[in-house]
């Protein structure tokens, strides 16, 4: 059973959400919408779920409604429309009485705007949760101590939130509900603020605490690199709605539509897609030395139209086509080198562009080598064609 | 009605409106008692809450009930029969029109003089307390023409509203009418002359009661027969008000002197009665005050 | 030593000759200022009684109506229609006049005089207990000199109840601007506002729920100052209190108060949006 | 039609005649009330008026010096040495003892109903008519009746003062309430906060301020109605200045005000901290 | 004359800030003038200044004094120490009227927290720094509502800010700061709340903005992206001081102390340096059918002591040592093919640990080659190794 179920949750913000409904079942856009009505949809009939000890990660334009979803999944937004459970346990049907309890005993929430008391110092801000657990006022202080040792605060613990910068606000968030430890988190952009060096401690220490103490995790980012290295399952909103779910590689590769592929490919320019991330391994190689009825054999078997040749250390030597073999064994040659085909070659750090050029005259897969001529894998032609599709597509 | 039970014990309280005759009168009273071994308590109330606490027993006795001028607000409590008069502590006093010296002087004696010189009154005649029964003397007065003072009108204010205009008006030498009583500090303090009332609207009898609450006497038979005997007069009344209202001594000392050097009349306040413990009241006095 | 502190300190007397010295010298400017003051109050008052009751009740229902929706427009109708019944049309208009003219005054001092505290620690420092002083000094003790100066009337008495009704103005103008976060004034002052700008764009609206909180305070302790009004000669709804005190009669006494708590509540609508 | 408009309503008498109700059937209750009223008042003033003055100004002194500092002892010494030295102590003691029982009742009451107010519409809405009410209608129209249920004394004078001095903590509790950020009460949920501990770890010291202020104008009007105390027998720094009004005394009237004046900055600045 | 100048800028937060000054001076570190003073650090000495149209870029860990050291340049923060200049102009001698002109006219912001007015409308709150300037109501609004465009929020020109997702409030402060239009924005981590698309439309905004407009800009962020793409210079800090500034180049390469080496790699995986970052163009190359005497013309006066023979079509072929010239010059011989070196061979993509690993028992360049076996640069042994150190260092 999954940690979170969520199916066919809608918020919608306004004077009268109800009357809002139809127009968003009849299919008018956001945007319409808050014309007409003067009401925003926040979130528009979202279903997903969520292992125990998964990392969710949820990304999306600004104003796609991540942190009303978010905020939806433990009703500190009450959602217009729809289920939640949470451990089997349907939230929505909770009175105020047991609601509190969940949300005390499973949630511990990281807040985008940090939502800190400006009038407690640092220490009894990281407390603030365990206090209301009612814990003894020395283990919250232990507790919430150890927590801002986790995020850097160490020696601020007396001042008070004013006294910091943004990042060490921040991070005050984030040791609160770190100090309460509880199954579940809910973490709204919780290193935005946060510098390259101290963001990548936060996230190490937030997959080893995902690790060890097995917490399941929904997780807003805007930073496609921090979405990859935490996200179990990724999903990406768009006006309300998710509009793909799926783990990195789905999302980085089978883009579901064309904003999710801008989405995902102008992300981080690094990220374009290169040979080595679409290559494949060669379903069968000819050795050196093999002959016309080997490569005949092992085409066969797997259905290939050309067969790429190496030698012993796997250097590129050549391609052998269908065609090629067809004539060794009519001529009944045995040296395939005079048969080999001239094709160009790739290296691993070729963009799809430069592939693309590369393949438009050939029929067979496109070689990936080495510095040394050694073959790393190949490239079937489908594959460039559809990457560099969704590309184009998303530029447009 | 079930009232608010008397204090159980045996304390005479007083009660008193902060008039400067009454309040010394009620020092005098509560002095004397004191003196023969009772014991007194004494509080200032407005003269409505003080007939509300001989509703509520709060309130023994008050030497104060000023005739008729206080007649709608102790009527009600007189015919309720909450109220019991017990004696006349004071007769001759003086309640009407007053104006300053200067103004009498320059020709208005008489009530009737007033019109003439409406516009140096400003056609205003100041008066206490809405609701006062010289006030509505004078608002009867108004509305009935008479003394031709139908365009006039009456100020309503309240007691130290109506003295510090006087004030005022008198130390700039501006005309001024305005209810004016005797015996009261006012006509020390300020050089002024009752005018003549030829219609009599003022009416004549007025007087000051002592009252107590109903069914007192039975209580405290010596306490009451001390109160019927304390009658004063004009003089009397006149120091007291001097020394407290003008010399701004405190109540108890201008009680305790005068009690000393009046003692032949404190004597008659006292016959036949007797203290606390038993002993002839008169007796017991005179120890104290030798 | 001893005897020093024991020694009485004439305190009473050196304020007494302190009045005496102020009546004596300072009547001329003291009369022109209670000469504004009369003046707002006759003319608040013609205004308001030029009017016949049920013209009045229209046209003031119609503003509520127009302003705050249609509970107040029928509160104005009945209310002050169940005070012209009862009879106390024109004491209405009267503590009206003067109650208008106090919150005005007490406003038009109050509110800038806590914008000053708000900013400058020395004005803080010294208000604090001059306000303390004024709502808690017993009008009775500076009515009476007063008097002096200003003669019966509603004059001193709308002096008296500013004196009485400014605190929460100044001290609720000073709360709320202060509780405006910093945050703000830092993004006013990084657009280069001048003091009146910053003042007016950011402060004012960030107290705005302060302020009217103090404009409500303003108005209860006008309207609670009525009968006190009435005692120096102020009349209006406090006179039929004050009546009905000297003749026992409960009936007419809740009648006028009920008066002016209908006012309090009108004004209190008017002044202020329908959230407090 | 037009009679019935023009039919005076006869709403004194059907008040009246609620009163006498009233006192026929419920003076239990409200004997039970005022005891407790009277026993808090008797046990304020037995514990005050057991010291010398001398000894209860220094522990006073000592008591301000350790919560506020210097400048506040001092005060505490010249203030009340004054006070004694005008001969006016045990007045200022009959007043203290009374106004701290009002205070504490209206606190107490006012701040809960504060609370209330803000978490219930229907307590916001039905409360706000009913503070103007309270704050408005004269003590004299209820207090004469109220007199039949308890006594003479301070105790009405106890009464009437919560009536008029309770409102202020009330709104302000609300208005503080009101304004504390949304997040901080969001981050409260979050982790679950009961209702309870949503008030005290996130409403009500996010409210502090406004409730302080609140708590500065409940001693306030406290304070402003000694004198209406004084007129039914309260007693205390009100009467002599009754006295000094009947004898037109200026200085007196300003000795016993000034003295009202001093306890309200003392207490002002012991219940709350520097900074209004 | 540069636009802003700053001169040993100091700031100490904390009840008396001078006396924290000479403990400062003595080298106490901020950590223990918090100890030892209570007062924290903000803003350590720091000079730096930035020309006309200039994008100046701050970054540094979370608490470092960016915000600080932005505040003080408009003196929203009074600084406790030193001098700012700007057009020529002392701000530090300014008096209240002077500086409130130059903010006026001079400055544009953007908070790090936003600071909204929640009163106002999303249009008036755009339309603020317009107001200030007085504006009058028709053209401000019209400008403010252009800028609401620019940053996408067309259509919630009437909402109150709390209406609005975490990034939307963002961008109407951003708007706020476009629309006055003065020559310096001071902007704190403005596009931080920004999912990756908006992002980018508003760094290319900017970066317009800033070519038609001429704005000179500082900017702080903790994107190295970012700091890249929209930096003329990059300055870095650390405990309030500013450890290194220099442009991308120098930033990237030239690390001024582990800190920043750290600071500068870490960021992000695919920025580790690659044989294409550090590769040289060869100095001298030999062509495929040229003998020892050409060889050793061109070797001399490029003073190597190898060179790199390619065919026409620039193909590697081999490296010529100068022991392998002197030998065919010693036996007479003209071909040079038995005479090459067989060296290992780099791919453009290879990382410096990789190349390390080639280049250890070799003593002439490493060739970097692509897939068809071109050559693309040579890379020396040095620049790997300096560039290994500064990452290793960083990296202890
Ligand atoms: N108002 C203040 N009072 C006291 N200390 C402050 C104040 N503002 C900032 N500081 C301190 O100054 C230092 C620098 O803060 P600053 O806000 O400039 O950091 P920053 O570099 O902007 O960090 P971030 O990236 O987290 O926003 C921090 O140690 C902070 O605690
Ligand atoms: N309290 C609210 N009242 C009205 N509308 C709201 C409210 N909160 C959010 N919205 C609207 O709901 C939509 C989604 O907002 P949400 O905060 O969930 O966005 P988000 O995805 O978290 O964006 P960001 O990345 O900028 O934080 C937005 O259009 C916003 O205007
Ligand atoms: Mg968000
Ligand atoms: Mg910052």
């Amino acid at each position: 059973m999954a940690k979170i179920e969520v199916e066919n949750l809608t918020k919608i913000f306004g004077k009268k959400p109800k009357k809002a409904l139809p127009l968003l079942e009849e299919g008018y856009s956001k945007d319409e919408i808050l014309e007409k009505t003067g009401n925003t949809v926040g979130v528009n009939s979202v279903d997903f779920s969520v292992e125990e000890n998964e990392i969710f990660v949820i990304m999306g334009l600004s104003g796609s409604g991540k942190s009303t979803l978010l905020r939806c999944i433990n009703r500190l937004i009450e959602p217009t429309e729809g289920k939640i459970e949470v451990d089997g346990i349907n939230i929505m049907e909770l009175n105020n009485e047991e609601l509190r309890e969940q949300r005390k005993e499973k949630f511990g929430m990281v807040f985008q705007n940090f939502g800190l008391f400006p009038n407690r110092t640092v220490i009894d801000n990281a407390a603030f949760g365990l206090e209301i657990q009612k814990v003894d006022k020395e283990t919250r202080r232990k507790k919430a101590r150890e927590a801002l040792k986790k995020v850097g605060l160490e020696g601020y613990e007396e001042q008070k939130p004013d006294q910091l910068s943004g990042g060490m606000q921040q991070r005050v968030g984030l040791a609160r509900a770190l100090a309460v430890d509880t199954d579940i988190m809910l973490m709204d952009e919780p290193f935005s603020a946060l510098d390259p060096l101290i963001k990548k401690d936060m996230q190490d220490q937030l997959l080893d605490l995902h690790q060890n103490i097995a917490k399941t995790i929904i997780f807003i980012t805007h930073d496609l690199d921090e979405a990859l290295k935490l996200g179990d399952k990724i999903a990406i909103m768009k006006d309300g709605e998710i509009v793909q779910l799926g783990n990195q590689e789905e999302i980085l590769t089978d883009a579901a539509n064309d904003y999710v592929a801008e989405f995902v490919q102008d992300v981080n320019r690094s990220r374009v897609l290169t040979a080595e991330d679409i290559m494949g391994k060669p379903l069968a190689l000819l050795y050196e030395g093999q002959g016309p009825r080997t490569a005949l054999h092992k085409m066969n078997e797997e259905n290939l139209t050309s067969i790429m040749v190496v030698n012993r250390e796997n250097k590129y030597i050549g391609v052998l086509s269908i065609d090629g073999v067809k004539e060794m064994l009519d001529n009944d040659e045995k040296d395939i080198k005079p048969y080999l085909l001239d094709i160009p070659k790739a290296s691993p750090c070729d963009t799809l562009d430069e592939l693309f050029t590369k393949m438009t005259d050939i029929e067979t897969p496109l070689p990936v080598l080495d510095a040394e001529g050694k073959l790393k894998g190949n490239i079937v032609k489908t594959n460039v064609i559809a990457n560099l599709a969704a590309q184009e597509n998303s530029a447009s | 009605f079930t009232p608010v039970e008397a204090s159980a014990d045996d304390t005479v309280n007083f009660g008193y409106v902060e008039w400067p005759g009454v309040t010394v009168k009620t020092a005098v009273a509560s002095q004397i008692l004191e003196d023969i071994g009772y014991e007194t308590e004494s509080s200032s109330y407005m003269q409505q809450v003080l007939f509300q606490g001989m509703r509520t027993g709060d309130v023994d006795a008050f030497l104060g009930t000023w005739l008729p001028t206080m007649e709608v607000n102790y009527r009600e409590y007189y015919e309720d029969g909450v109220v019991e008069e017990v004696v006349t502590n004071l007769e001759q006093v003086l309640y009407a029109t007053a104006v300053p010296e200067y103004v009498y002087e320059a020709g208005v004696t008489s009530m009737a003089d007033l019109n003439e010189h409406a516009d140096k009154f400003d056609h205003t005649i100041y008066g206490l307390e809405p609701g006062n029964d010289g006030n509505i003397i004078i608002q009867d007065a108004i509305d009935d023409g008479i003394y031709d003072l139908d365009d006039w009108t009456m100020m309503e204010s309240s007691t130290a509203g109506m003295l510090a205009e006087v004030e005022r008006a008198t130390s700039q030498e501006e005309w001024i009418a305005f209810n004016g009583w005797e015996p009261h500090w006012m006509n020390l303090a300020y050089d002024i002359k009752y005018l003549d009332d030829p219609e009599n609207i003022w009416g004549e009898d007025d007087k000051v009661l002592t009252v107590v609450r109903s069914g007192y006497g039975d209580e405290q038979p010596e306490v009451y027969r001390f109160l019927e005997q304390f009658v004063i007069d004009q003089d009397i009344q006149n120091e007291w008000i001097y020394e407290y209202g003008h010399e701004d001594r405190d109540p108890e000392d201008v009680a305790q002197e005068w009690i000393g050097n009046n003692m032949d009349l404190v004597l008659e306040f006292l016959d036949g009665v007797e203290s606390a413990d038993g002993q002839p009241a008169t007796e017991v006095i005179q120890e104290v005050y030798n | 030593m001893t005897e020093l502190l024991s020694t009485r300190i004439p305190l009473g007397d050196w304020v007494s000759n302190f009045v005496d010295y102020l009546v004596a010298n300072f009547s001329g400017p003291l009369n022109a200022f209670s000469d504004f003051i009369a003046f707002l109050i006759e003319n608040f008052e013609g205004a308001l009684a030029v009017l016949p009751p049920a013209v009045f009740i229209i046209i003031l229902a119609l503003i509520a109506l127009k302003l705050r929706g249609k509970e107040l427009a029928a509160f104005v109708v009945l209310g002050l229609g169940l005070v012209a019944n009862l009879g106390l049309w024109s004491e209405l208009i009267i503590t009206l006049a003067s109650i208008l003219t106090s919150v005005l005054v007490a406003l038009s001092i109050g509110i800038p005089v806590g914008i000053l505290k708000a900013h400058n620690k020395v004005v803080h420092f010294i208000t604090r207990p001059i306000l303390d002083f004024m709502q808690t000094i017993p009008p009775f003790v500076y009515l009476i000199p007063a008097l002096m100066f200003f003669g019966l009337g509603n004059v001193p008495g709308v002096v008296a109840t500013v004196v009485f009704a400014i605190a929460p103005p100044i001290r609720l103008t000073y709360l709320g601007i202060k509780q405006v976060p910093d945050e703000l004034k830092e993004a006013g002052r990084a657009f280069g506002s001048s003091p009146l700008q910053m003042l007016l764009k950011v402060e004012l609206p960030g107290a705005l729920p302060s302020i009217m909180m103090g404009i409500n305070q303003c108005i209860m302790l006008s309207l609670s100052m009525v009968v006190i009004a009435a005692m120096i000669g102020a009349g209006g709804l406090g006179e039929p209190v004050l009546r009905s005190l000297t003749t026992v009669d409960v009936g007419l006494g809740f009648e006028a108060g009920l008066g002016v708590v209908i006012i309090a509540i009108i004004l209190d609508r008017l002044f202020r949006s329908e959230e407090e």
